[in-house]
């Protein structure tokens, strides 16, 4: 890369998720070494010490790239993904949090109130007589200390502000990482909204073998080992590859596992989970009612099954039950037991 | 003739009926519906045990409520006659249930009803009410105290018959232990419809 | 970027919407929405100058989508379409608002059913906005017409597509065609017999040169679609060779095996090789395998030596064809209700308590008594009871009018009186003589001499123990009695019912039934031959109870429906098929099972899946599972439809 | 609701616990005029492994008489029956055909949500009881039809009652209004369980025509008829006795046919026993036990030759 | 989409909050039994809005969401009795899927009397409007559901910019 160039100014941002998108960051390996090179790194509170402050320095749209990694679970991840798009000319929605929500989002089948409960009260290992919660402002002499506000709700970046990229995945995986990089050192970037991967779905690059889909039975995955070559849907796992963008490398897949859809939905499929749903569902054979709920009560979890990294993604977003009111107590208490 | 003319007359002139609020008195009751729809085939009557008896046939009944004629059904023996034996009531056409309308026909007009039916379904309550259950000597008696003490004696004979088989007995019977909730569900329907 | 050029257009339908739903509101409500370049109402849309006034705005305004709010798409679809492709815009970006049959005739308060229409209104726009224009595609039909039942109803379509020059095949579950009818005696209002004027027809069904007869045989399987179906058909094995068999009727004499004739309806005995009737067509026997010694035993074979042109095939087995149709006309009649479901009515516990059908055969020439109406001991009734609305007009069992019944308990009055001295009672709850010169004829019976009208429905017929006669209870209604009389026989004239198999034949032909478990017609008044399938086609009794000339007359119907289809020589075939976008199908297969029609297949070279439109029928069931988006159903789209969801919620 | 539905009766045994089958609703009548309706019926029943739990502190159910006095009393009186069987936990066992239709009408209301429900659920409350759903309601002539079963009947015999002419009467209340037995007009039940002892069942074609029931204190003279041409039918298809399973029927046929025979001058000798009076004679329990004694027109001679 | 707090909500949270309920119903059988309770003049509350689609096979499982997003408050998919499907059996596939989504709403926490599967013939004009009836009956019972952005403007008063799921179509 030309030396002459101007290094670019790169921010990477960790709010709600678990971290693994900084490693995969680190996963390019020696190549660490090529963007340092090219950039500066002005904010990386994972590897280095920044301060707020000094992002809030920086003059607006001086940075040219915000790797943002992980969702927005409270106001402070509110509060810094406004700041870091108001700074960045680009910004990117790197991993499946950051894009739809991820894991963390299947909190959303919980309220604040029940996660609360959950945790500072009824968990064994809880010990917490005087049922303190969090909360968001303490006055003690010194003055008054301040924690962030934790929603009732885990919302995928673009809700909050515009981004500009969508680099998918549990954790993106590094060719897709460094290709982003050199696309945008290179400043090769496809149209603004793009997301970095395949249009079609997994099963376009999954090499194993597709035949007759007719399923009699569905199985989890420690059930039985299944044939690494057949397609596992045949096999009656559940396999969210049909509605996932490919792009991954089918690392999963290799290791005789079923997609999880960490790489969130194709541009045209409806819905994530709902459109798998249909489809697993018309894969079994039958008529009587009663053989077929059988059957198809083998799926187990929908929800956590179809859903499990784009729930914040989905049409209905969070749990209707657990915002009414009076319930909320009980509604936790079930869905978390 | 003129006569008859009269009393069609009489009849036909509708202001003289409120049909619609007789019919929503009878809906009140539950299982009395349909009336609208009865087609007067006359299966009710045909079926009926005793329809030979009445002055009116339960299907003139029918149509007779629907005209709204009030006082003239309420004043008919028809509902007297009904031993509930739903003959009628399975094979109405229309499926309604002739038995239900004539409960809901007697019930109204036990309100102001002074005749020997009358005095014993009242008989029947009043005794229900005072033990929870029923006794045929204490019914009987109350009964015909209540509406002729002579028909004691004609009772008299298989009175004592049935004394003799065990199948009636003059003790003074003893309320169940639940008398007091009777008691209590009695005055609650009062309260009920009272307030109804 | 803007969005087409909308046109919505409001239809008052007289006052049938514009009596529930405020009209301005609406017009103005539409022409507000995005897109909608005008929006007009008018008395009738579907009128020359409704069609006119969007015709025109196509033209002048360049409209490029068109909304019809108006009745259902069911009903004018198909002439809004047409408007819209001679004014030169593609049928196909038309859509319409179903404002009449599910607002305006559904709805109490006139506000809601305003609020409603706009919801409605603004779906079809919406799912307008992103309509596409598509091509009609026509396949050739074939020329042949299969006519299943051989009753009147069959008997006459066939004749007159026959007639009309093209090839009929008519296929009869009996060994003989004539159906109910040629049970019957004399038939109302004219009382010439029945086979009097049904035999010559059955005779040129079976010398006509267009038709072939297939008796003794059933259909079993219904394949494609209109112009090409394809249609197994089971011919049993009728255990003789029809070719030599001359009908001589020796065999029948002959054989020793008796059982009650299912044509004489169980008043008199058959054998086991049997014709139901003598003038059965075609008039050659059956063995009955059932009952045949020979098929029980191996041994008799006396019709085998008897038989001169030795045309007994023992060993003859059933027969499956197989051809195409290009309409289908389902003519499969009733079933009469089985009195006995009402024990009270006496029927199947006491002898002389018989129905209809049983008195038909009493009283006709050729009948088990030779025309004579006799009780069970052979003695001559005193006195007859016929009830209507045996089973009709019952919640408990049918409640619809079977029609027919009241003027046939008018001929068995007669009939009655003609043959016997016997007094008759005719017990009826109202007496319909709808049908020409039937009223006419009531009033001829109702004046012979010891026939007795009695308003009231006979609920029960006892039985007098000690003097054994029957006794009728009814209330006469019109003097508000009581009334138990006593008779020697009762005619219980039982109800028009659907074939025990309506369901199973209904979905073999793919049609439908109504509530009262009929065939199910497209329209009750203006489409009472065609079905929801295209191309098949319902008459007689099948559709509902109807007497002879109704019947007559919707045979010649259904007629006309197939030859329109077989002279047209092509149809025209839904464009609105799915579709798979190459560039988005990964080839995972989910839809390939999916598909009844077998018309997705699998592209191993693009290593996509493929659909053969010819095939597809479009029910959008393999986009509705379709993962990842890439198969779509068209006009049905998820854009679409989306839309649409999108409209109705707003308001 | 779903408890109401299965009828094996077995289905309360084996699980360990020695609950009994049914809870009984024997009524007013089985206590006082039809004590031998009721022990032949819980008698025959425990020989053929059915056993029945009188429902504590039951109340009378009203009969159609109060049907026709008070229309809400006539479903709330009742329904305190029902809501202490729902308590119990089990199905209600009803032998007689007035309180087993006043008992069903509850049932039918509670099956509805018409608002006349929740009246009567009001009532319930000012009781502290409550009533969710109808509650299974048998006859014992259908327990003892379906639950036991012909087979095990005919097993059971002791005495076939070969010879013993019977005309089965079952009156109107039982089959009517509902639809559970064979036919509402015609059912064959006890007629079939008669002729599983042997009894010859003759024709009898009013088995289900009315006897005027309890009008027999108000309008005794066409009451009388009716129950008339009840007796005259069995007279002439030949019966021995009548057999019946409601104590109003038995009331009116049996002490009243004296009356009947002055007032028609007829000479009517037809014993009227309960059907599990026969019944529990044939398994061999003690014919006292059975209380035949206690009719008016004695059996006894019917009976001598099988004792 | 609806900011939350919108006239909208404040509707659905108010006094005069009417239910929506958005109808399915295929063509042939359910969508002809529709007309034919309006060709009876029967009459079913107004709340209840038909969607036309060929077959009930059709409906994706994401329609029902997507309705349930838009602010419907109860969802009808109608399809032919069981064997009487004009397709076949287009609508087993209906029924297969619904065995499973009703699992997923109630995970959704969608009480289950806000989604309904109903057989119904064209001849079944009467049985449409009682399932009307019924169906608007319970919504009502149940209360506002609100549309995704109402929901989650009640969770944390965040107004969102992009569209979920339902973005893609």
């Amino acid at each position: 890369m030309p030396e002459a160039k101007k290094k670019l100014k790169l921010a990477l941002y960790w709010a709600a998720s678990c971290g693994g998108c900084e490693i995969a960051v680190l996963d390019i390996d020696e190549k660490i070494l090529t963007v340092a090179e090219v950039a500066d790194i002005v904010l990386w509170p994972v590897a280095l010490d920044f301060k707020y402050k000094d992002v809030e320095a920086l003059a607006d749209q001086s940075v040219d790239v915000c790797l943002f990694n992980g969702a927005v679970r409270n106001s402070e991840q509110r509060e810094l993904a406004e700041l870091l798009r108001q700074k960045s000319k680009v910004l990117v929605a790197f991993g499946a949090c950051a894009c739809f929500g991820g894991i963390p989002a299947l909190a959303n089948q919980f309220d604040r109130e029940s996660i609360f409960r959950r945790v500072y009260d009824t968990t064994p290992s809880t010990d917490n007589p005087g049922r303190v919660r969090p909360q968001t402002k303490l006055s003690v002499p010194q003055g008054d200390l301040h924690l962030p506000e934790f929603y009732n709700a885990v919302y995928k970046l673009d809700d909050v502000v515009e981004v500009d990229y969508y680099l998918p995945g549990c954790p993106p995986p590094p060719e897709l990482v460094w290709e982003a990089i050199t696309a945008i050192v290179e400043g090769k970037l496809p149209p603004k909204g793009s997301t970095l991967a395949g249009e079609r779905s997994l099963c376009h690059t999954c090499k194993r073998k597709k035949e007759d889909k007719k399923v009699t039975a569905f199985h989890r995955v420690h059930e039985f080992v299944p044939d690494p070559e057949k397609c596992l849907l045949e096999q009656g796992i559940i396999c969210s590859g049909p509605v996932t963008r490919e792009g991954c490398g089918e690392r999963c897949l290799d290791a005789n596992m079923p997609c999880r859809g960490c790489f969130g939905p194709t541009p045209e499929a409806l819905e994530h989970g709902a459109s798998m749903l249909s489809a697993a569902a018309t894969l079994v054979e039958g008529k009587e009612e009663a053989e077929l709920a059988e059957v198809l009560d083998g799926i187990v979890d929908p929800l956590g099954t179809f859903y499990r990294f784009t729930l914040a993604d989905s049409l209905l977003r969070i749990r209707n039950k657990s915002l009414g009111l009076e319930e909320k107590a009980e509604e936790g208490e079930e869905a978390a037991s | 003739m003129e006569q008859a003319e009269a009393k069609t007359l009489e009849v036909i002139r509708q202001d003289a009926f409120d049909p619609a609020k007789f019919l929503e008195e009878l809906d009140a009751f539950p299982g009395v519906d349909k009336i609208k729809n009865c087609m007067q085939c006359g299966v009710c009557t045909a079926s009926c045990p005793l329809s030979h008896e009445m002055k009116e046939t339960p299907r003139k009944i029918i149509e007779m409520i629907r005209a709204g004629m009030r006082d003239e059904v309420l004043a008919s023996d028809t509902m007297w006659y009904c031993a509930s034996c739903y003959a009628c009531t399975v094979r109405c056409p229309q499926g309604i249930s002739m038995a239900e309308v004539m409960y809901a026909l007697r019930t109204i007009a036990l309100r102001t009803a002074r005749n020997l039916s009358a005095a014993f379904y009242k008989t029947f309550s009043d005794t229900v009410r005072r033990y929870g259950r029923m006794h045929e000597s204490d019914l009987m008696i109350r009964f015909a105290l209540r509406t002729n003490p002579l028909s004691l004696l004609k009772m008299g004979p298989l009175g004592l018959r049935m004394l003799a088989k065990g199948k009636m007995s003059l003790s003074v019977p003893t309320p169940i232990r639940g008398a007091k909730e009777i008691g209590k569900l009695y005055d609650k329907v009062a309260e009920l419809e009272g307030g109804a | 970027m803007p969005g087409p050029k909308i046109g919505v257009y409001v239809c008052h339908c007289g006052s049938n919407i514009a009596g529930k739903v405020d009209m301005d509101a609406l017009r103005e409500f539409a022409a507000e929405l995005p897109d909608v370049v005008v929006s007009r109402d008018y008395k009738y849309m579907c009128s020359d100058p409704g069609q006119d006034l969007i015709k025109a705005d196509i033209k002048e305004k360049g409209l490029e989508r068109v909304v019809v709010a108006s009745c259902s798409p069911r009903m004018h679809e198909p002439t809004f379409k047409r408007a819209c492709q001679d004014a030169g815009l593609n049928p196909y970006l038309m859509e319409m608002a179903n404002i009449r049959e599910q607002c305006s005739w559904v709805t109490e308060d006139a506000e809601a059913a305003t609020q409603k229409a706009k919801a409605l209104v603004h779906s079809a726009v919406n799912k307008a906005r992103h309509l596409e224009p598509l091509e009609d595609k026509t396949v050739p039909v074939d020329p042949k017409t299969l006519i299943v039942g051989g009753g009147i109803a069959g008997i006459e379509a066939a004749l007159k597509i026959a007639e009309a020059g093209k090839e009929v095949y008519l296929v009869e579950r009996e060994p003989s065609i004539g159906g109910n009818m040629a049970k019957l005696d004399k038939t109302f209002p004219t009382l010439d017999c029945a086979a009097c004027i049904l035999t010559p027809k059955m005779v040129s069904v079976a010398q006509h040169p267009n038709i072939t007869l297939l008796t003794y045989s059933e259909v079993e399987k219904v394949e494609g679609y209109i112009g090409n179906f394809e249609v197994t058909i089971r011919k049993r094995a009728r255990s003789i060779d029809e070719k030599l068999c001359n009908g001589c009727g020796t065999c029948q004499e002959k054989c020793p095996i008796k059982v009650p004739n299912e044509f004489e309806e169980g008043l008199g005995m058959r054998k086991a090789i049997y014709t139901p009737f003598p003038q059965a067509v075609p008039n050659k026997p059956v063995i009955d395998r059932e009952n045949c010694t020979y098929y029980k035993t191996g041994k008799c074979k006396i019709c085998e030596r008897v038989c001169p042109p030795k045309a007994i095939r023992f060993d003859q087995e059933d027969e499956i064809i197989t051809e195409k149709f290009g309409a289908i006309i389902v003519a499969t009649g009733y079933q009469l209700f089985d009195p006995s479901v009402g024990p009270q009515w006496g029927y199947g516990r006491y002898d002389n308590v018989i129905h209809g059908l049983q008195f038909e055969r009493l009283s006709n020439a050729s009948g088990p008594t030779g025309g004579k109406i006799l009780l069970k001991d052979g003695s001559e009734p005193e006195a007859v009871a016929i009830l209507h609305c045996v089973g009709s007009r019952d919640t408990n069992y049918a409640e619809y009018c079977s029609r027919i019944c009241c003027m046939t308990s008018v001929k068995f009055a007669h009939l009655v009186r003609e043959k016997t001295n016997a007094k008759v009672y005719d017990l009826y709850m109202d007496m319909r003589t709808f049908g020409k010169q039937y009223e006419e004829f009531y009033n001829r019976v109702v004046a012979e001499r010891d026939i007795y009208f009695i308003r009231g429905k006979g609920a029960e017929v006892m039985q007098d123990p000690e003097t054994g006669k029957l006794l009728v209870r009814v209330e006469d209604t019109l003097l508000g009695v009581f009334r138990e009389i006593p008779v020697d026989m009762v005619i219980l004239n039982a109800a028009i019912c659907p074939r025990p198999d309506s369901q199973e034949v209904a979905q073999k032909f793919g049609i439908q039934r109504s509530a009262d478990g009929f065939f199910l017609e497209y329209h009750l008044k203006l489409e009472p031959m065609k079905t929801a399938n295209d191309g098949v086609f319902i008459a007689g009794t099948c559709q509902a109870p109807k007497d002879i000339p109704d019947t007559v007359g919707q045979g010649a119907g259904a007629a006309a429906e197939a030859l329109k289809v077989v002279f047209a020589g092509k149809v025209t075939v839904t464009p609105t098929t799915a579709e798979v976008s190459g560039t988005l199908c990964s080839g995972c297969r989910i839809c390939i099972p999916l598909c009844p029609y077998n018309a997705i297949t699998f592209d191993e070279a693009k290593g996509v899946a493929q659909v053969n439109e010819a095939l597809c029928k479009g029910c959008g069931t393999c986009a509705a599972s379709c993962p990842s988006g890439a198969l779509r159903a068209k006009h049905f789209d998820n854009r679409q439809l989306y839309a649409q969801i999108e409209g109705v919620c707003a308001e | 609701m779903s408890e109401t539905k299965t009828k094996d009766a077995a289905r309360h045994k084996g699980a360990g616990e020695a609950k009994p089958d049914f809870v009984f609703f024997p009524g007013c009548s089985l206590h006082s005029t039809a004590r031998e309706y009721h022990d032949s019926t819980v008698q025959s029943m425990a020989v053929l492994g059915i056993t029945l739990e009188e429902l504590d502190d039951w109340n009378c159910c009203g009969a159609t008489a109060l049907s026709s006095a008070d229309s809400l009393l006539s479903y709330a009186l009742p329904a305190r029956n029902l809501a202490m069987t729902q308590e119990r936990g089990l199905p209600m066992a009803v032998a007689c055909n007035s309180c087993f239709v006043t008992l069903n009408r509850v049932n039918a209301l509670m099956a509805t949500d018409a608002p006349y429900r929740s009246k009567v659920e009001e009532t319930l409350k000012a009781i502290g009881r409550r009533l969710d759903g109808p509650v299974e309601i048998r006859h014992t002539l259908h327990i003892i039809y379906h639950d036991v079963g012909l087979d095990r009947i005919r097993e059971k015999v002791k005495r076939r009652l070969e010879g013993l002419k019977v005309a089965p009467y079952y009156g109107c209340q039982i089959a009517r209004p509902r639809h559970e037995f064979s036919d509402p007009e015609f059912p064959t039940e006890m007629d079939d369980i008669l002729e599983a002892i042997g009894a010859e069942v003759v024709r009898y074609d009013r088995k289900t025509k009315c006897c005027g029931g309890a009008l027999m204190t108000t309008k005794e003279d066409v009451v009388l008829e009716l129950n008339e041409q009840l007796l005259r039918e069995a007279q002439v298809r030949g019966a021995d006795l009548i057999a019946v399973c409601c104590p109003m029927c038995q009331m009116n046929l049996d002490a009243y046919q004296g009356k009947i025979n002055s007032r028609f001058g007829t000479d009517y000798q037809l014993p009227v026993v309960y059907f599990t009076q026969l019944l529990g004679f044939a398994l061999g329990l003690d014919e006292k036990a059975m209380g035949f004694g206690r009719g008016f027109v004695p059996a006894g001679k019917h009976l001598k030759k099988y004792a | 989409m609806t900011q939350a707090g919108s006239p909208k909500s404040q509707a659905a949270a108010g006094e005069g909050w009417e239910p929506k309920v958005v109808a399915f119903l295929c063509n042939w059988c359910s969508y002809t039994g529709a007309d034919l309770a309006g060709i009876s003049r029967l009459k079913y509350p107004a709340n209840l809005r038909i969607i036309r689609v060929m077959c009930s096979g059709r409906v994706s499982p994401a329609f029902v969401l997507k309705a349930f997003h838009e602010g419907a408050d109860g969802v009808l998919v109608g399809g032919c009795h069981p064997g009487d499907c004009h397709y076949l059996e287009g609508n087993y596939k209906t029924l297969k899927r619904k065995l499973v989504f009703e699992r997923l709403l109630e995970q959704f926490g969608i009480e289950p009397g806000r989604f309904r599967l109903e057989w119904i013939s064209g001849g079944e004009g009467d049985k449409f409007a009682r399932v009307a009836e019924e169906l608007v009956k319970a919504v009502r019972e149940l209360g506002p559901l609100g549309s995704t952005a109402e929901r989650l403007g009640r969770a944390d008063g965040l107004a969102l910019r992009a569209e979920g799921g339902g973005g893609n179509a």
